[in-house]
């Protein structure tokens, strides 16, 4: 496995910054929380439908308390208040709240201590309920089997569920392993989650709880027939991030995306509001068994592989370390990392194989998640098609976790039908017909491939430490990652943000976490 | 869960029912420009494509340009009125062909094959005859009552009629691989002119095999049938024995 | 050397000319057999190609199949008809492009620009605005004479005017790359609305770009050119910069 | 440069087998000759053009000499003889010959020695057009330069040599360094070569030397334009081996395909014939500085190649020693082999990584030409472009010499003009991108690469053995190459030839062959 003579002492050095880097975030997301996170406490509790307006009822309750100012003690206490008072279903009263006929903070308060107690056995009825989802598909694992890694990750992408379904079955029966749903373009942006079956996306289809039950469903009976276990993969990024996360958990979902790096640089979302959003979403995913899959692919998007190779390292270090801190173990760290490499440049190739097995070897245990050429991708499909069985030689060559597979069409539209099976016939063919490649090959000592790997590592360590110095927020703003600046108090949905009352508490997360640290230990 | 298909009158399919997606490449000899491009869609305008979409231009090296287009399908097939000619409704096996031979039959038959005129690719009709067979189907070799005889490659039409009739053959196999140019349909229309000549046509079943037969080709060049790619002898010999058994039915073996 | 070419009226090529030569693929919801390919071969024939030749079906999976085919293409196209609308004649230099400011406009302009609706791509804006520019050339930033914002992404149509009439922009720019569906349309479309409804689209030159928007679409919107893949900064601001000269040439300065 | 750990013993002994069997064979070779070698001499003697039915001088000579019963005396004999007596030139002699009003075996004989004497200084003037076209192209590569290794060889197979010649400069244009013009599929059964520029082919265009010429000039000018030089391939297989390789020698073609074995086993070409045809063939293409390419790659499209893999390799030892019994050095011995593996094999790509490597490390000097996958290539083109990106990688992986671009279209019809500059494109891409990985990656010790390189080694040697025991005559009548069959008296040609008389003398060999060894040595 250690074939780039790496320094491990190095490793050792940036590890521990990146760890100190989330510690000292961690203060900061403790003294708060969010609108979604608590809409996402209201979800657990039993909340979910919308009203007349469409509106659903978990912001309804949110807005309620909002307007009431009772923000700041959270929506557990206020929603447990109201049960607690009037004997009633949590649905039953986010149902009077959104009719306007009934204001939580009006309410006769009661001890937070009480309301806690009181709300102790709706709380481990949602646990239970996502610990079972997680034992089912250890045990659909263990009938069914799993496709061998890397696995064969695709999108779809039509707008349309429906379409979506047929997509996903073609996919699997091809030989796919993890079908992606992508969202419709603007969902990230939009501070609520829209609600039921839905058909009208752009460049993608909305995230829904009913969306995910669909698909869910498809792929459970695509599964047993073709005798593999077929995982769906979300989005939990963007201003919804913990809702979703709940959602994903409750509907068995498998992988999510979930990086608030890639929200504050990609989507402009404030980054005080999704790194205190992101931590309760990845102690849901952690709980629920969920591979989470991080954004630094991302970056060599808008830089340059080759300059700011060592960026991605430094992220992926950091994400981990925020990870761990939400109790999600190695094994579900999805780090991501991109074959963006510009094709025309000369031993390319070797650059693009020594960060592919630098991520192996310094995250052993990730299922690392590696994305295709997309920047260099052209109209000459051709080509394209080419380019994305390089992709897949240095995958197999490495011995990456989760392939997401290029489309030869990538420059032109979201894949079709046939771009998609096209794609799993590439990764197929090369990854059969190279099955053991990475036991057999060996670098060279001091070559090319080695020097680059302990290139990167050795950047990434000084920004890692530079990091360390001036925390992670000013990193951001001096456009550390991805060429992108972003400041402190910028980007959507500051205004969802507070500071948490002395009483406030999340009473899933020591559930979740507690859990999660057993699970692990 | 399929988004059912209600009418038999289809389309292409990219993402969407009906979304008539495909995709085009081509070379036009004009040098590559705004106007090579437009050249390129208002081609695949006439060929009956909305939206047609010029993705991909290079320059060839000579004032050529190559192109990639995407466009919508205008046209629509309705499947229902699709008629393929099937050389056979359904072939038998290699014992069924063996009973087919001992009930029917009666007789040991012979059948001589080979690639001719310039054609040297034998792996195709080696498939067919030899003993081995191709991808588990055993060759016309190894069949119990048929006398098979494999002339190999670049046989000329003579040979390949003489021996034939030095065999007292029932059928005739001819291999045809290289199509360039259409060098096949000269050679393929001789056999048969040669083969009417000598007034053997109506006694021998002659059929032609390769990727770029159609049974619709053959035919058409005076052929029984003709056999495509991923045929296998029992293909073949089904067609040969209901065939002889047909023609036998009427007068006794006039494939002498 | 070369095998000219004498009449304008041009046929694809393959290796002789005018032998047409296409390749097509697409996916037809229907279930793989020789239908299928009749089906497949049946739409190439509409299409125009002679000799349509399936040469590859596999099963997609949901009872879909996928084709491969290659033809002949009946049609032409005859070259010297086609008019290609350019955006300008000749695109300027950046050095020419501050020269003709100067000596035209004797002023400096402001130009907004921003990547609008749910659109997050902003590669391809920067790569017009920024000063970093995009294969070598700087972006319009670096331009002498010419006052570039650049909004960003995920811009709203209302405040990117907002911020044009704000700043007294003579001209605005829009990236749009996210087109699936069609979903650009309707925001390029009320962009253009909103300007007229406040009276202000004669007063500001407005400008399109994007790998799928071409300057038909474009002006088809009510834009006033549109830009595609490869564009550089010199070739919108030489439109830019023409575009308010010729009008301010009638009356002083109307873009105000 | 050694990564397989090969039993560099086992390839010694492999070798003196082969040598032997060479050795045996050329007892046999020395004691005849053909007629296309007496009409090469009659060639190179200065006689050319068509008589008034097309038929070529060379022909209509050794004809005369056959039915006047002279043949085992030797064409140069006989041509010499009448242009001694009645002060003709050789053309002019000819051309009586063909008219019929001159047979040469009725002339006055003058002695063997005063004749040979006599054409002295015509053979030298022959073998010094000849050593000038070698110099003239080692100094054209000098000022032009050339690509780098691999080689970039495609195939123009128009029918029509002014189509050849276009494709040829756009392939040039797109990257290519070696442009080979396919013959016509009847022309290696013609026991004569057609004369003149021709322009009606079959899946190949004839080679004449009017074509060579045409070429030539087509890819010299093209060259001067990319600052290249541009070599020319044709082919000295069939029935008129040395003919070819004197034409291509004076025309400066650059690669010959030239190979007995092929011709018996593909062609149906008389063994005896077309042994002793190769003999002066490789004298001529060695001295001319020609690189040969051979055709053992052709063995993979009837055999498997993972069982019959060491038959590959023996060919190529056997190869190599009728190349050097001829005079042409190992820098001129592009030993041919193939990616003909079956894709669907799991590691199949380490089983044809190992068989290259092996090829590179046994025949160091030697420009391999490798062929690209055409068995399994189907009409699926996005597939077929997959696997010639393999065979590429497998290429630049190992340091191939010649590399013969595979075309997507491979299974449909003879290539494109675009199917060939997506092929260049696509070695462009990947032989740049990955350049100097054969220096940066090692095999593991013992691990199923080497383990395989060293079993085909094993089994070339046994088989090495046994041929050297029964003589490659019996080993061919036993179908041991290619799962062909071919008998010592069968197939075409054998009419052909015919035992030297005591005094009968083919004077260029003594120059050549020498010349040879000097330049070498
Ligand atoms: C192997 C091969 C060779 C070998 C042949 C060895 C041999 N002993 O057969 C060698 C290397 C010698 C060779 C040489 C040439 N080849 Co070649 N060759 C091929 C190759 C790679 C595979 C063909 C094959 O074996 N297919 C496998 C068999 C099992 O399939 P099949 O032939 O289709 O047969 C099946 C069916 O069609 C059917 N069938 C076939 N015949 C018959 C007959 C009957 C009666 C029936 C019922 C069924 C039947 O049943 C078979 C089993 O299912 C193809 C490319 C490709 N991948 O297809 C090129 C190809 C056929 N060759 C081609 C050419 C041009 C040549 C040359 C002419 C090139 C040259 N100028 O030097 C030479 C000369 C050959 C000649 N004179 O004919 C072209 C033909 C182009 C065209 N459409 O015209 C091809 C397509 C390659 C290309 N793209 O250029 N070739
Ligand atoms: C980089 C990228 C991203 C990055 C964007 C980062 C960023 N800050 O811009 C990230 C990863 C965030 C991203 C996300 C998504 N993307 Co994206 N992305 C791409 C990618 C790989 C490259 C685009 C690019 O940067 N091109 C380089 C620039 C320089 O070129 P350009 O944009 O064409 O610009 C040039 C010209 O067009 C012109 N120009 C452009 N605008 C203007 C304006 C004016 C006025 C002028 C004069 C000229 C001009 O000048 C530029 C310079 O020459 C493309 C695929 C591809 N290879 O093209 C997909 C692609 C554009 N993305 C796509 C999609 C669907 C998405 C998502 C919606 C997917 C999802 N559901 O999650 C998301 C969401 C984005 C959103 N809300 O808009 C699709 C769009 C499909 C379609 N045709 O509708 C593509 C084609 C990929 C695909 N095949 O699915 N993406
Ligand atoms: C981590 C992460 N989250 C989310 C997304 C998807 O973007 P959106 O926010 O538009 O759903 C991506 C990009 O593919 C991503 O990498
Ligand atoms: C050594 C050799 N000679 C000749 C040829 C060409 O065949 P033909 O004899 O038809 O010219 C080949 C096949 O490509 C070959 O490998």
């Amino acid at each position: 496995m250690h074939k780039l003579n790496l320094d491990f002492n190095k490793v050792a050095e940036a590890r521990s910054a990146a760890k100190n880097i989330a510690v000292q975030t961690q203060a900061f997301i403790d003294a708060h929380s969010t609108v979604t996170i608590e809409r996402t406490i209201v979800r657990l509790l039993g909340v979910d439908g919308i009203d007349a307006y469409e509106r659903p009822l978990p912001n309804a309750v949110v807005e309620d308390i909002l307007q009431g100012g009772g923000m700041t003690d959270g929506a557990a206490y206020w929603l447990g208040n109201a049960m607690y008072t009037r004997g009633e279903s949590a649905q039953t009263i986010a149902e009077a709240v959104a009719e306007g006929t009934l204001h939580l903070t009006a309410l006769p308060k009661t001890s937070p201590e009480k309301i806690y107690a009181f709300l102790e056995p709706y709380v481990l009825e949602a646990v239970e309920r996502i610990r079972n989802r997680r034992i089912e598909r250890e045990k659909l694992i263990e009938t069914l089997g799993e496709g061998s890694k890397p696995y064969l990750y695709v999108i779809v992408a039509t707008g349309n569920i429906y379409e979506d379904m047929l997509q996903a079955q073609a996919a699997a029966r091809q030989g796919a392993d993890i079908i992606a749903v992508i969202r419709t373009t603007a969902q990230s942006l939009l501070d609520y989650v829209p609600y039921g079956a839905t058909t009208e996306g752009f460049g993608g289809t909305y995230a829904t709880q009913e969306n995910f039950k669909l698909m869910r469903k498809a792929l459970d009976e695509v599964g047993e027939e073709v005798h593999r276990y077929i995982r769906l993969c979300n989005y939990c990024s963007g201003l919804c991030m913990p809702e979703i996360a709940a959602m994903g958990a409750l509907e068995r979902l498998d992988v999510m995306l979930n990086d608030a790096l890639y929200g504050i640089l990609f989507r402009d979302i404030n980054m005080q509001r999704t790194l205190v959003d992101q931590f309760f979403s990845r102690v849901i995913n952690g709980f629920a068994g969920i591979i989470i899959n991080t954004g630094e692919d991302n970056y060599l998007t808008t830089s340059d592989a080759i300059e700011e190779a060592h960026t991605v390292l430094a992220s992926q270090f950091i994400n981990e370390q925020f990870a761990l801190l939400a109790g999600l173990p190695p094994a579900q760290m999805g780090l991501g990392h991109a074959f963006e490499m510009n094709p025309d440049v000369e031993d390319g190739f070797l650059m693009e194989l020594a960060q592919a097995q630098m991520a192996r070897e310094i995250f052993p245990e990730a299922p690392l998640k590696y994305m295709p050429p997309t920047k260099y991708m052209t109209g000459d499909i051709f080509k394209g098609h080419i380019q994305d069985a390089m992709f897949n030689m240095a995958s197999i060559m490495t011995g990456q976790g989760i392939q997401l597979l290029g489309m030869l069409t990538e420059a032109i539209h979201t894949p079709l039908l046939h771009d998609r099976a096209l794609s799993i016939a590439n990764a197929k063919y090369i990854f059969n017909n190279m099955r053991h490649i990475s036991e057999e090959i060996e670098f060279k000592q001091g070559g090319r491939v080695q020097s680059r790997a302990n290139l990167v590592l050795d950047e990434a360590t000084k920004l890692l430490k530079e990091i360390e110095g001036m925390g992670i927020i000013e990193t951001i703003e001096q456009g550390k990652f991805a060429d992108v600046t972003r400041k402190r108090d910028g980007g959507k949905g500051l205004e969802g943000v507070f500071e948490k009352s002395s009483s406030y508490d999340n009473p899933f997360i020591k559930h979740m976490l507690q859990t999660e640290k057993e699970a692990i230990s | 869960m399929k988004t059912t298909q209600e009418t038999t009158i289809i389309k292409p399919y990219g993402d969407t029912l009906n979304d008539g997606m495909m995709q085009l490449s081509f070379t036009l000899p004009i040098p590559i420009s705004e106007t090579a491009k437009e050249a390129a869609r208002q081609l695949a305008d006439q060929m009956g494509l909305d939206e047609a979409q010029v993705v991909h231009a290079s320059d060839l090296g000579v004032g050529y340009t190559f192109f990639v287009v995407y466009g919508r399908c205008r046209y629509t097939v309705d499947v229902s009125t699709i008629k393929v000619s099937k050389v056979t409704e359904k072939s038998m096996t290699h014992d069924e062909v063996e009973d087919y031979i001992a009930d029917h039959l009666k007789r040991t038959i012979t059948i001589v094959g080979a690639c001719t005129g310039t054609d040297a690719h034998t792996v195709g009709i080696d498939a067919i005859m030899n003993m081995k067979g191709f991808d588990g189907h055993y060759g016309l070799e190894r069949y119990k009552g048929i006398n098979a005889i494999n002339l190999g490659a670049q046989v000329p039409n003579e040979v390949l009629i003489a021996k034939a009739v030095e065999s007292h053959a029932d059928a005739i196999l001819v291999s045809q691989i290289v199509t360039q140019k259409d060098v096949h349909i000269p050679n393929l229309t001789q056999l048969i002119e040669l083969l009417e000549t000598e007034g053997l046509r109506d006694k021998i079943v002659v059929c032609a095999g390769g990727p770029r037969i159609s049974n619709e080709l053959a035919k058409e060049l005076g052929y029984d049938a003709g056999f495509g790619s991923g045929t296998f002898a029992e293909d073949v010999a089904t067609f040969i024995v209901e065939k002889i058994a047909s023609a036998e039915g009427a007068s006794d073996n006039i494939a002498r």
